[in-house]
């Protein structure tokens, strides 16, 4: 026996060491039952790993069963790499979303940046070539002293990814609230595109096909839970072994290229990228969704550093690694393609008909477990839950009116959470592979289906704010605005994935936030026909005890038929009717105005009225599909008089707006986060506006473009150019700040 | 007083760079060449006369700055 | 009319740029790996934008050095159009076809916008579709596109008309020196540049002001071809 | 045998990395920095043993690849 595998032999398993490795007592008494004897560290590893909240979703499980997942443009709903979704022409979309919210936190470069890398393996390992990459980030209070430093090393690091393997960023959204100084968020979201009948998924299959591993080689990266134990592996080890986990992009470029080479073969049985728990998730899923065994020799797998135990073998986070069953015989073939791209290419293992990982190391057998109970019994928790008290609602009467409500819009345009993100954006390249034909800034980034007058719409939405006064409101506010995102730059929207950030869901009131939530995606997601087809969840977001704001990311995904009628934010022109569709009560509970100029951050948030949002949305998207409108923008932080003044800013022209309606308070008016809105410019309002009571869709005509101001009932008025420069000067002088 | 400060990175941290270059040395037919690692050599001119404070101060900065100390170590020369 | 796109390990504007070339010349650009050590007889051949060998220890150098280049160097020598865009111009510099280097951006950050341009110098078949002093908007996306060069080189460069593109005043992304964007060899017959012209030829995607750049090429080799 | 090399940027060479180093130093409220460089450091097994041998190698790598001699210097330490 080798002395590594001798070393981790003699490694004395204890129920401390267990706990160790996060498993609960109960836990551990499961794994010794499953076993018939006591696991060695190496089986330990593998349980631990695939029964830990990341792998397991033990605890929001029997909460993602409820959401819905079907629909007839779903080709594959969750439980694979990612969801895919049928676009037409023979093609489908391949998507998901991830987090990488505490790699980011302790190194917010390589965190961020390998964050990117992994989704985009997540995409490209079912076939698809990535064309999209968006990123939903949270920063903790811009006065906080570590925040700075956050965000330049994420948005360094997500460009530093993307920008190298040539996959355009092409949106996301930002946000600061103190709750997050000690867990930012990291979500990085990719969008693909696959030949639709040529999908490829994770199952193994094939008694005696070999299985290979290709791309980097493995070192000893982020090995965590694990540290103490391992640290007892090497006596000569001279520092304290960083977990952090260093991204190359350039290396993922070619695997990238190879895989998709060799896809155009049809050697491939199985494939799976490497991510979380590197090989033994990667090892063990296929195996488990094939029905079949899987055995594998550690030591010829490709290894950076000397003396990898079983152990680090089985547990290493080696970014860029890929796991394949080849048909027989196909081995060659698949060498000569990943060593012209000068990848690792090893077969380290074949496909067994005994439904167990086996795992040797120089002969011996190291670690065998059967992979159906290692899988089926992995803990699933019912968590107790309480309900979050309702917010009361807040009358637009008790909040004061603003002095000058220009200078409030200058100072909710100009606040952190509202300015321009160009200082982001600039620093990803969001126009390579020349399809992007809308950037950054607008409702939905709209990139091109290479070669067609087709496009894809992608958008990422969630307000914090409003899930914590009301998660189940706030569930389904997040999934309604991305439905209208996408619904306002023409597109019909097609499916989502989602990332629920939440904090510990052992605490009974975190976990309600988490079911409040997730009921309302669900009937968000229900009402607008609008599935979900991938996700992640990612809990124990919580320093001290002190829970980041519930934030569940939606990642929508829409399609436009013909480039032709699309939309934008921007006005293009002098003269046309703004039309505001949807009805106004001027709800100011949880609004951005009521946060920014009040410093209060209490009430009810919007309620979301679903059938109200279909009706519009639908009608708002016939309208752009028929060629009828020129600029279009949803209504959500900040209300009308933002969306304006974001049209406005856009495209440098000017806007004359209405006075506040009978019955409506100014502020309210101007500044209130009612649902299912949106404003658009438009030569024939008035025809518009009849068709829409025909319809059902409450709207009116509420301005005029032109000039070079935003001007409310002729009295109250701001220059684009005054707007602008508080929009566009908070993030890069707050970035440039020592 | 001048200062040398170098940043490496860690011991089991991938170096990509390094990676690189030794696959492209490689490639341009330099044979017998094992592992390569890229650091970063930063010159510095310091006011301090005295080098225990110098040696601190630029400390401090590796800490603050120079280095990523999760992933890289520093070490400082200091001459004249 | 025969046109090749040079494909390294991490270029990654080869596609966008054989569809610029494919749609201004009618014809599919060859696709050549950098492993090839000869190319077949060319009238352009294209240095994609990307990251060749991930930018590692200077973004170009690896690629200078890959047998490709060598042919590619060859080419030139016997007067073939030969354009660098981004890591393209990058290459150039680096293996000694252009002078001068690409430094880091000066605020060190990587950059992807629209910045406008004016064009210093037709005298190239390159520039051919452009009028000097001409203003265009094409976008860049780089992180070393600081071009760097002693005083006599840069005066040698504006003396000899061999400065293609100017940023515009004021909208100098990179702190180039002089402003410079796009510089050409002695012969007139190697043009690098930072911005991306490849990206600027659909009015649905980023204007059309990139266009000139590719007819001008056609006008420019078509009758070459019908004399040869 | 082990080799070190570093690459420096030649004297009278903009260097934007050293400058935004210097400038961050300074905001960062370290007083009586000057003129702040940044270059490379490169560390290369390699299977020669003769030094000079070696040396002559290195030299031909740091020509040919490691330096753009356009505008950086090099220089190489032996070890062992
Ligand atoms: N919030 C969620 N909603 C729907 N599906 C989810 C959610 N979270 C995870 N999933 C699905 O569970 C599966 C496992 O996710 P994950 O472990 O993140 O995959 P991978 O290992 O490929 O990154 C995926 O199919 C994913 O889409
Ligand atoms: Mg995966």
């Amino acid at each position: 026996m080798s002395a590594a595998a001798a070393a981790s032999e003699a490694i004395e398993i204890t129920p401390e060491l267990a706990a160790e490795h996060g498993l609960s007592a109960d836990e551990y008494a499961l794994i010794l039952k499953i076993m018939g004897r006591e696991p060695n560290i190496t089986e330990l590893g593998v349980f631990s790993a695939m029964w830990s909240e990341h792998c397991s979703y033990k605890s929001s499980k029997v909460w993602l069963k409820t959401l819905p997942t079907e629909g007839p443009q779903v080709i594959c709903g969750p439980g694979e790499n990612a969801g895919v979704v049928d676009i037409g022409e023979g093609l489908a979309a391949i998507f998901k979303i991830e987090s990488h919210n505490h790699p980011s936190f302790i190194e917010p470069y390589q965190g961020a940046a390998t964050g990117v890398g992994g989704i985009l393996r997540d995409v490209f390992t079912m076939g698809a070539r990535p064309v999209a990459n968006m990123n939903a980030l949270r920063f903790g209070s811009p006065d906080h002293p570590k925040t700075r430093h956050l965000v330049s090393g994420v948005v360094a690091g997500i460009g530093g990814y993307g920008n190298c393997i040539g996959v355009p960023t092409v949106g996301g959204e930002t946000e600061f609230d103190p709750a997050y100084n000690g867990n930012i968020l990291v979500n990085a979201m990719t969008v693909g595109i696959a030949d639709a009948g040529r999908i490829f998924y994770s199952a193994a299959g094939g008694p005696g096909n070999p299985v290979i591993y290709v791309g980097s080689k493995t070192g000893r990266d982020g090995i965590h839970g694990a540290t103490m134990a391992s640290a007892e592996f090497d006596q000569d080890s001279e520092e304290k072994r960083p977990t952090v986990q260093v991204g190359d992009p350039f290396t993922e470029k070619l695997l990238l290229e190879a895989c998709l080479e060799l896809m155009a073969t049809d050697a491939i049985v199985a494939i799976q990228d490497m991510g979380a728990a590197g090989l033994t998730s990667s090892g063990v899923e296929m195996a488990s969704k094939g029905g079949v065994g899987v055995e594998l020799e550690l030591d010829l797998v490709p290894m950076r550093e000397e003396g990898m135990t079983p152990y680090e073998l089985m547990l290493s986070e080696s970014q860029e690694r890929m796991l394949i069953v080849l048909k027989p015989g196909r081995e060659d073939e698949a060498r000569a393609i990943f060593e012209k791209w000068e990848l690792d290419f090893a077969v380290i293992g074949r496909v067994t008909d005994t439904g167990r990982l086996v795992l040797k190391f120089h002969g011996e057998t190291v670690g065998d477990i059967e992979v159906a109970p290692l899988v089926d019994n992995a803990p699933e928790y019912d968590r107790p839950w309480e309900p979050t008290p309702k917010s009361a609602i807040i009358d637009t009467d008790d909040v004061a009116a603003p002095n000058d409500p220009m200078d409030a819009l200058k100072r909710i345009v100009g606040s952190p959470n509202m300015a321009s993100r160009r200082w982001i954006w600039e620093q990803y390249d969001h126009m390579v592979m020349a399809d992007t034909n809308q950037r950054p800034g607008g409702d939905s980034a709209v990139v091109r289906i290479h070669g067609t007058d087709r496009a894809l719409a992608i958008t990422t939405d969630s307000t914090p704010r409003y899930c914590l006064a009301d998660p189940e409101e706030g569930g389904k506010q997040a999934v309604a605005e991305a439905w209208r995102n996408l619904t306002a730059v023409g597109a019909t929207p097609l499916a989502v994935t989602n990332n629920l950030n939440f904090g510990n869901p052992e605490k009974p009131r975190i976990m309600g936030q988490i079911a409040g939530a997730v009921t309302g995606m669900g009937a968000a997601c229900r009402a607008l026909d609008f599935p979900v087809v991938s996700g992640n969840v990612s809990l124990y977001n919580e320093t001290s005890g002190e829970a980041i704001l519930p934030t569940p990311v939606i990642g929508g995904l829409g399609l436009i038929d013909d480039l032709d009628r699309t939309t934008a934010v921007a006005i293009p022109r002098e003269g046309l009717n703004l039309v505001l569709v949807g009805k106004t009560k001027g709800w100011l509970g949880s609004s951005l105005y009521l946060r920014e100029i009040e410093s209060r951050a209490d009430g009810a948030p919007p309620p979301v009225d679903l059938a109200a949002e279909r009706r519009n949305g639908d009608f708002v998207r016939g309208l752009i599909q028929a060629g009828r409108v020129a600029a279009c923008h949803d209504l959500s932080d900040g209300g009308l008089a933002v969306a304006a003044a974001e049209m406005a800013m856009a495209g440098g022209i000017g806007a004359d707006l209405v006075d506040t309606p009978e019955g409506l308070a100014l502020h309210g008016w101007l500044f209130g986060e009612d649902q299912a809105r949106y404003l658009i410019a438009a030569e024939d309002g008035a025809a518009i506006v009849a068709e829409a009571q025909a319809a059902g869709v409450p709207a009116a005509v509420v301005g005029q473009t032109g000039g070079d101001a935003l001007t409310v009932g002729k009295t109250h008025t701001i220059s684009i150019h005054e707007l602008r420069r508080c929009h566009e000067e908070w993030l890069p002088s707050f970035m440039a700040r020592p | 007083m001048k200062a040398k400060v170098h940043v490496t990175l860690k011991a089991g941290v991938l170096d990509p760079q390094g990676k690189a270059i030794g696959h492209a040395l490689e490639s341009l037919g330099f044979e017998g060449v094992g592992d390569v690692r890229q650091g970063k050599f930063i010159e510095l001119d310091l006011d301090e006369t005295d080098p225990d404070k110098a040696r601190a101060r630029i400390g401090e900065m590796c800490e603050k700055l120079l280095a990523n100390t999760v992933i890289e170590n520093y070490s400082i020369d200091l001459e004249g | 009319m025969k046109t090749a796109v040079i494909v390294f390990p991490g270029s990654n504007c080869d596609r966008d740029a054989a569809v610029a070339l494919e749609a201004a010349f009618g014809t599919r650009p060859a696709m050549v790996w950098h492993r090839d050590n000869e190319l077949p007889d060319l009238d352009l051949i294209l240095l994609p934008g990307g990251f060749s060998y991930g930018d590692y220890l200077r973004s170009g150098a690896m690629a200078s050095q890959s047998p490709v280049l060598r042919a590619v160097k060859e080419q030139a020598d016997k007067g073939v159009l030969v354009l660098g865009i981004c890591n393209g111009f990058q290459v150039l510099t680096e293996s000694g076809l252009l002078p001068g280097v690409l430094m880091r951006n000066a605020n060190l950050k990587f950059v992807c916008r629209d910045v406008d341009l004016v064009v210093d110098s037709t005298a190239s078949p390159f520039m051919r579709g452009y009028a000097t002093g001409q203003q265009v908007t094409v976008p860049v996306a780089h992180h070393d596109g600081n071009y760097f060069a002693d005083d006599a080189t840069l005066n040698r460069l504006e003396g000899d008309g061999r400065v293609a593109f100017r940023y515009a005043a004021h909208d100098n992304p990179n702190g180039s020196a002089r402003d410079i964007a796009g510089i050409l060899n002695e012969r007139g017959n190697v043009l690098g540049m930072m911005p991306h012209p490849e990206r600027a030829v659909d009015p649905k995607l980023c204007g059309i002001d990139g266009k000139a750049m590719f007819t001008g090429l056609v006008e420019a080799l078509v009758p070459t071809i019908m004399e040869g």
